[in-house]
């Protein structure tokens, strides 16, 4: 089929390209049937139903096909050290805040080529929950191939944890309450603003208490969840709740403070209860976003996790938004991804059949307009 | 859309589970009405609106919009308070990484999902004291909750309610050396000895002192004890044996602190002094024998009476579970207490009024009147027959258990 | 005759180890009478103003009008309620230790572990309780046997009441097993003990035929699970949670055993098949839980000896040291009557029933004519927690005196004032 | 209104699992848009007749007895329940092992408790039946069972098959407790085991056959006894008494072939391993996990031993990291394109993730799997694999009536269960449709 051909001549940017497809999901305005992409110059050109396909220019034909914009995983942690043996946290000091996780980060690491291979096309690159303050997260593209523009943020916010996970028997703090305090000090000392010469956690702070950088916060559970909104509300922090899986007992607070969601993995837990969740708080009015947390989970399942949560009761419209412009948007890069629209960077994803399939498996996908994974038929 | 039909009913019977009848006003009919501030009311009536007591007392005329819960010819008492509760947190409730922490709050980990809330208002028990754990010298401030709200914030009745200080065994603890620091300094070490305990807590007071007599406060911690230097905050005490009371009363002297004694295993034996100071007790459970009180055998020497012999010599006394979850439940505490000697009425305030007193939240709860909380507890029978079952427990006007 | 001698030899000296003092040594008299304000008979109705005429410790009669023989001793308790003792028919407390190491040891016995001195059995006598029977813990396989005792007497030979009676099995994996090698274990030993049977009753036959003398005993290691088998010894087979409750069953009906099942709280699941068996259960002290339910995630509160209550299961409660009420039997039958248990069922509860489990309700669990004469006197209701339990008899003897209690006043009655050591610094 | 209305549907939910009224009297007649039998392909518009239990017939014009039940399922699809052959289901907090290396006369029923709650949740996604083993900390860990998730309280009455196959594992256990030993030592200790076995089972017949000639001779002489008391015969000498060995006499089972040992393995080596002992012993293999199949696919394929693969995607367990390093999601597929019998289980973190197993189909069938096939390894194949397809696994006249019905495809992964009946009896049904 025509993919062949497209492949030798793939590669360079300049080229523009014609994408013909059966389905065309836009996610930000409804589902185009035999549509068209034009691409130029890595960027979307036009989409559309009827739009003639200027001359000379390359056509993959994909008219059997469906395709979507690049997925974008909302927080994971591939590419660090080992393949298997991640390093996200550095647990000597409970207040880690000038750590950024970039520098942990091996482009060439077998992950991301796997993570293309699942329509993952841009992620948020994220310390572990195992600090009270965790460091500098970072929101990548995974067209390492091209050096250009890989990294679209360097250090995006900063990473917070009241979890009890970043409670460690032989390291201060040892308890919720010392915890918090502890976080309180900081911030307290970042707001107070006083100029003493080289702190570097301190400058980092100010990005959150005083520049209104997002904070990303890991919060599991109910009482979790309170404690970071309370720290939110006393600082008036621009907030982003992480695996707030038991969000839906309190929707009702986290809506009106509109707190967006990175949601966990639906595979890590299997009670009806649980798998549920995610869909009530989306229909409560909360923005979530889904994140496979690799490597506790396969980069494959993070489409499984919008699939289930559709199952289990979220709409499939909101479900494809949490995959991809949603996302966009919690990470401050809506702008150029989530969607299929003018302007937009050229990361589409090609499926043979409905992204909300799990059955419907990843053939092609697309960065800036080149071809970086392409399923061989074995 | 199906599961939102599973769901908005579930939610449905939750809310119809915890809030009947969204109507302003409720009124309890009783046969007897304990109001643990005056005299026994018979056939009374109790009004409710809004989550407070309106009206109480007989021949009131009640509204026909009101919700009539009917009582019949069972004891109505005020909810219980528990002056000393098992914490509703999750996780480790020692902050391990120094043995001085007032600025801790316990407030900033209470668990409103946590099972033991559910299960001690069950047992009529609708105000709690809750304090940080018990391995630390100075732990850091205590809370007085309610066990209703789906946040703390929401359960709060009095945060920064009491500082909490731990003179007992348990303070030597949880001695955990800091990563990458070694054991000499003695600092990062718990306190091993009781001499040490207390050397420590007259070291953080001195300190708090004289950082208040230099004006400019550096220490958010000193700045906390100082405020309890000077009454701002009542100070809770743990002391079990004799010998420490008495240490504890010393320096309470030196520095004019005002204590609240909490477990006083063997506070019969100092009931006079503790009397003479004025100084209130929450005790903990009573112990059968040093078998099953705990792993230091603190106050070997029981005495079941303990209760009934301070109340006697003129102590404010209170019956608490002792921090200890498996929800012992309050009216069997007072009614072993009776057993063993003690007032009935005194047993009877022992767990509603006198805790909110102590805890200083006795404008809201802890007594029927006008103007308090409705956190009003139907009982089947006489509140000291241990075989009376709570049959209803009413808490801010609302129904929660049934 | 020689049993009344030893029985006063017993109170006799119960009453030095109480009191401290041989002078209030009660006289020891044939014919006693009884004036109880009420008497709690547990089989029949409560009688009030009633007489029990006791002879030689056996209940002669009861009732209202008994008329009282000129030579009778009458004990005036016209404002007493009087009821048979307390019986407890499981309890591993009172050993030094509960438990051997090894997971098979049916061979020892909890007689030479009785400590007779442990503050338990003074406390149980104070609570009323005058019969129990004292097994290995919970955490092997087969336990031992176990001894039923009365909780006066200095040494375990004059408490004893009967010995060698029950043997204990657990289903709770100890150590470092799974429940699979647990019941594996199980299985191993019985296949071998039928297996050694087999191999003696060869050699028995060989010997017949060979017209020898056969004088060779069964393995004493092996006896106490042979007598199980033949129905001389009962099996409390002890269940952790209610997945056991079917092999515990199994078990009995497989062996046809006599089986009393002790219980932890988890096997109210197992109701069902519990009342189906029709086996005698001994509950754990733990009378209440806490369940999550699942849909509306509020707590619920179970009641344990409700539900078996309602599906018309005999059974006995046990104490424990943990909590308060707990640690009365009183106590524990007054809390199933709080949540709605007949007052009557509670109370045999903790008489009649227990004593039908462990054998003795041929002397022990109720008032009628021809029982032993072990009774109460209480100053109030038994299931009132503020009435005391002020004198017990056992066997026509008064052992139990509230007002002699020495350790009862100390533990009731402020302190002699200290003088507070004056400051120097 | 609405209130009432979910108040029925919460309670249908929860009361159908309990509900454990026996239709066997009554017929039962399912008028099915689309049945996929498995067996063979999919039947449009016609009917399945049950009778007591069983699947009495299937096609479009069946004589439906007037009172029989009418369930009418036009518009959906209907298929056998499925099965979740790596479930852990009902184990007691995931205790699976005893702490002993060779321990294969262990019984997995006697480590489960049926009064778990999550059950009705696991069944009510149209899985019928789960496989349930020991786990991996034992090289060899003893046998497994089929239950049935018909909502009894007593594994006897879920059982259908125990004693399937005994369980081992090579290489998983070798970090563990069980036994300090590398895999090479694994490999011995199990070939020793064996080794002993073989030597049991020839000292067991040689006493069989002694036992035997004895009582022949034991016969002959009370016949010469009673002919003439008084002449003097020497008696025959019993043979000293035969002590079976049930860990041997196990094994010994697995020798001659009366049930597979199921071998946990990972790594290519260990599957050559297992292989090579299969060749070795003649026994009949069943290779679990199979992790890094896809690597040798062919040797698999030419062994001609079945395969319970599993998890197909690493996000549905914590496994031994080493062990699954070279994990791919594309196992399953290659596998079954080279023609491997290959049954998908879940083997999932806890009891209750059994649900997912036609999530792990549907995955494998994304990554290549013909969909047939994916069906099949979760109904069909693994019915055969563990034996019991005489029974379960497919819908054809004389089988159990365990049967789905769904609201679409079951690899749709937006299809709801509709319906679950097993042997006749409905343990779940979706009350609430608009």
């Amino acid at each position: 089929m025509s993919i062949s051909f497209c492949l030798t001549s793939s590669g360079s940017e300049s080229q523009s390209l014609a994408i013909r497809a059966s389905k065309i999901w836009t996610i930000t305005d409804g589902v185009i049937t035999n549509g068209v992409i034009i691409i130029n110059e890595g960027k979307i050109q036009s989409v559309g139903e009827n739009i003639e396909i200027p001359e000379g220019i390359r056509v993959l034909d994909m008219s059997d096909k469906d395709v979507m914009p690049g997925m974008i995983d909302a927080h994971c942690h591939i590419g660090l050290s080992l393949d298997i043996f991640s390093e996200m946290d550095e647990t000597v000091a409970a207040v880690a805040a000038d750590m950024l996780i970039l520098d942990a980060f091996n482009p060439y690491s077998d992950d991301v080529k796997k993570a293309l291979s699942c329509g993952v096309t841009t992620i948020m690159l994220a310390p572990g929950n195992r600090n009270p303050v965790g460091g500098l997260p970072a929101v990548l593209k995974l067209d390492i191939s091209k050096a250009n523009d890989w990294v679209l943020v360097r250090a995006a916010g900063v990473e917070f944890s009241v979890m009890n996970e970043a409670l460690m028997f032989d390291r201060e703090p040892t308890s919720r309450a010392g915890l918090m305090d502890l976080i309180r000090e900081e911030l307290d000392k970042a707001k107070e603003d006083k100029d003493d010469g080289f702190n570097p956690t301190r400058d980092i702070l100010k990005r959150v208490v005083v520049a209104n950088k997002t904070a990303y916060i890991w919060a599991r559970n109910v009482d979790e969840i309170a404690s970071a909104m309370a720290i939110v509300d006393e600082y008036e922090l621009k907030a982003v709740l992480v695996t707030a899986e038991q969000g839906d007992e309190i929707a009702d607070m986290i809506a009106e403070r509109n707190l967006p969601v990175i949601y966990p993995p639906l595979l890590l837990s299997s009670r009806d209860k649980d798998l549920k969740r995610a869909g009530k708080m989306a229909n409560s009015g909360i923005k979530i976003a889904f994140a496979s947390l690799t490597p506790r989970t396969d980069l494959h399942d993070l489409r499984t996790s919008a699939i289930l949560a559709a199952k289990y009761g979220l709409d499939t419209e909101t479900a494809l938004k949490s995959l991809t412009i949603n996302a966009a948007e919690i990470l401050g890069v809506a702008d150029r991804l989530g969607s299929i629209s003018e302007g937009k960077d050229a990361d589409l994803v090609i499926l043979n059949g409905d992204p909300l399939q799990l059955t419907s498996s990843i053939e092609m996908v697309l960065i800036n307009g080149n071809i970086v994974y392409q399923r061989q038929e074995e | 859309m199906r599961i939102h039909v599973i769901l908005l009913t579930f939610l449905l019977l939750v809310s119809a589970f915890v809030a009947p009848g969204r109507a302003e006003v409720t009124v309890i009919k009783a046969g007897k009405i304990l109001t643990m501030s005056g005299e026994p009311i018979t056939d009374g009536v109790i009004l409710v609106e809004d989550g407070k007591i309106a009206e109480i007392g007989t021949g009131i005329e009640i509204p026909e919009e009101a919700v009539v819960i009917d009582a019949g010819k069972s004891v109505v008492t005020p909810g219980f308070v528990d002056a000393s509760a098992p914490a509703p947190v999750r996780g480790d409730l020692n902050e391990q990484s120094g043995e001085i922490t007032p600025t801790l709050r316990i407030s900033d980990a209470l668990d409103p999902q946590s099972k033991t809330l559910k299960r001690v208002v069950q047992m009529g028990v609708t105000t709690l004291f809750v304090s940080p754990g018990p391995q630390n010298v100075i732990g850091g401030l205590g809370v007085v909750v309610k066990p209703s709200g789906k946040i703390p914030q929401q359960m709060i009745v009095k945060d920064e309610a009491a500082l909490r200080i731990v003179m007992d065994l348990d303070a030597t603890q949880g001695n955990r050396i800091p990563r990458y620091q070694s054991p000499t300094n003695f600092y990062y070490r718990r306190p091993g000895t009781r001499m040490a305990i207390i050397w420590m807590l007259r070291k953080s007071f001195f300190d708090a002192q004289r950082q208040a007599d230099s004006e400019q406060i550096e220490d958010p911690n000193l700045a906390i004890l100082s405020a309890a230097l000077n009454d701002e905050i009542p100070i809770h005490v743990n002391a079990r044996r004799a010998i420490v009371i008495r240490a504890a009363l010393k320096v309470a002297d030196e520095y004019g602190l005002k204590l609240i004694f909490q477990e006083c295993t063997e506070g019969y034996k100092v009931a006079k002094q503790l009397a003479e100071k004025k100084i209130p007790v929450v005790l903990g459970p009573f112990y059968y024998y040093p078998g099953n009180m705990g792993q230091y055998r603190e106050g070997r020497k029981v005495n079941w009476n303990n209760a009934g012999i301070l109340a006697k010599a003129g102590v404010k006394v209170a019956l608490s579970s002792g921090e200890q979850s498996g929800a012992i439940d309050m009216l069997t505490a007072a009614a072993f207490a009776v057993r063993h000697g003690m007032d009935r009425d005194e047993a009877l305030k022992a767990i509603t009024i006198t805790p909110a007193e102590i805890l200083g939240v006795a404008e809201r709860v802890g007594s029927l009147e006008k103007g308090k909380d409705a956190d009003i507890v139907i009982l089947s029978g006489d509140p000291l027959d241990v075989t009376t079952r709570v049959e209803k427990v009413i808490l801010n006007g609302k129904t929660v258990y049934q | 005759m020689k049993s009344r001698s030893h029985i006063t030899f017993v109170s006799i000296l119960l009453i030095v180890f109480i009191t401290g003092s041989i002078t209030d040594a009660a006289p020891v008299r044939k014919k006693l009478a009884v004036e109880a304000g009420r008497i709690i008979t547990i089989v029949g109705k409560d009688i009030k103003n009633g007489v029990i005429l006791i002879e030689d410790g056996t209940i002669k009669a009861v009732g209202t009008d008994v008329e009282i023989p000129w030579d009778a001793f009458v004990i005036e308790a016209k404002d007493r309620v009087v009821m048979p003792g307390f019986v407890m028919a499981h309890t591993s407390s009172g050993l030094d230790r509960e438990n051997e190491n090894m997971p098979e040891v049916p061979f020892i016995s909890t007689f030479d572990s009785i400590d007779p001195i442990s503050t338990f059995f003074e406390d149980s006598l104070r609570d009323g309780i005058v019969a129990m029977l004292v097994l290995p813990g919970n955490n092997t396989l087969l336990g031992g046997t176990g001894t039923i005792v009365k909780p006066c007497g200095r040494t375990v030979e004059a408490m004893l009441i009967k010995r060698y009676t029950g043997l204990k099995i657990s289903l709770r994996p100890s150590g470092n097993t799974s429940r699979m090698g647990h019941m594996q274990r199980f299985r191993r030993y019985i296949s071998d003990l039928k297996d050694y049977l087999e191999d003696y009753e060869q050699r028995k036959a060989d010997a017949k035929e060979e017209k020898k003398p056969f004088d060779e005993e069964i393995d004493v290691t092996k006896q106490s699970m042979v007598d199980l088998s033949n129905k001389k010894l009962t099996a409390f087979i002890y269940c952790d949670r209610a997945a056991d409750v079917p092999k515990a069953i199994e078990i009995q009906k497989t062996h046809g055993l006599n089986t009393v099942l002790v219980l932890s709280p988890d096997c109210y699941k197992a109701v069902g098949l519990i009342a189906k068996s029709k086996l005698p259960v001994v509950l754990d002290s733990q009378l209440i839980i806490w369940e999550t339910n699942e849909q509306t995630n509020e707590e619920e509160m179970k009641v344990i000896p409700m539900i078996f209550h309602k599906a018309g299961v005999k059974f006995a409660f046990q104490t424990d040291t943990s909590q308060y009420g707990r640690r009365y039997l009183w106590y524990q039958a007054a809390t199933a009557v709080k949540y709605g248990m007949k007052r009557q069922e509670a109370l045999k509860s903790i008489t009649l029933y227990p004593a039908q489990f462990i054998g003795v309700d041929n002397r022990l669990g109720s008032i009628e004519t021809g029982k032993e004469a072990t009774i109460l006197f209480l100053t109030g209701d038994p299931l009132d927690g503020q009435s005391w339990v002020d004198q017990v008899m056992i066997a026509g003897e008064i052992v139990y005196e509230r007002a002699k209690d020495e350790r009862l006043k100390k533990l009731l009655e402020p302190p002699l004032e200290i003088q507070e050591p004056k400051d120097t610094d | 209104m609405k209130n009432i209305k979910g108040f029925v549907i919460l309670a249908s939910l929860l009361l159908l699992f309990l509900s454990v009224g026996t239709l066997s009297g009554q017929e039962i007649a399912i008028k099915a848009g689309t049945i996929l039998p498995i067996s063979d392909a999919p039947i449009e518009n016609s009917t399945i007749l049950i009778k007591d239990r069983k699947i009495a017939a299937i096609g479009q014009n069946i004589a439906v007895d007037a009172d029989a039940r009418v369930i009418d399922a036009s518009g959906k699809y209907v298929m056998p329940g499925m099965i979740d052959s790596q479930s852990r289901l009902f184990v007691i907090d995931n205790e699976l092992n005893e702490r002993r290396s060779i321990a294969p006369e262990l019984n997995i029923l006697d480590g489960l408790d049926p009064y778990i709650k999550e059950a009705p949740e696991v069944a009510a996604q149209g899985v019928t039946a789960v496989y349930i083993t020991p786990g991996s900390r034992s090289l060899i860990g003893g046998s497994g069972a089929v239950l049935k998730l018909n909502g009894s309280k007593d594994v006897g009455k879920m059982l259908l098959k125990d004693n399937i196959a005994v369980k081992a594992a090579i290489g998983v256990s070798s970090n563990n407790q069980s036994s300090s030993l590398g895999r090479l030592a694994n490999y011995s200790s199990i070939r020793e085991a064996l080794l002993e076995t073989k030597i049991y089972m020839h000292n067991k017949e040689k006493h069989d056959r002694e036992q035997a000639k004895y009582n022949k001779k034991k016969a002959e002489y009370d016949k010469k006894k009673e002919a003439r008391p008084t002449e003097k015969v020497e008696k025959p000498k019993r043979p000293a008494r035969f002590r079976p060995n049930p860990t041997r006499e196990v094994l010994a089972k697995v020798l001659s072939k009366e049930i597979p040992l199921q071998i946990e393995v990972h790594r290519v080596t260990d599957i050559l391993n297992a292989l090579r002992l299969a060749d070795e012993f003649g026994f009949k293999l069943i290779l679990d996990k199979c992790t890094e199949g896809y690597l040798i696919a062919e040797e698999i394929a030419r062994s001609k031993s079945p395969v319970i693969l599993g998890p197909v995607s690493s996000s549905f367990a914590d496994m031994p990291r080493l062990e699954y390093r070279h994990h791919d999601i594309r196992n399953a597929a290659i596998l079954s394109g080279k023609g491997v019998k290959l049954a998908l289980g879940v083997s999932g973190r806890d009891g209750a993730s059994s649900k997912f197993v036609a999530l792990a189909a549907a995955i494998a069938v994304a990554n290549g799997m013909d969909r047939d096939m994916a069906l099949r390894a979760v109904t069909l194949t693994p019915a055969e694999i563990l034996g019991v397809a005489d029974r379960i696994g497919s819908l054809q006249v004389g089988k159990d009536a365990d049967i789905v019905i769904l609201s679409g495809h079951p690899l749709d992964s937006l299809s709801q269960v509709e319906m679950v009946l097993i042997e006749g009896k409905t343990v779940f049904e979706r009350k609430d449709q608009q």
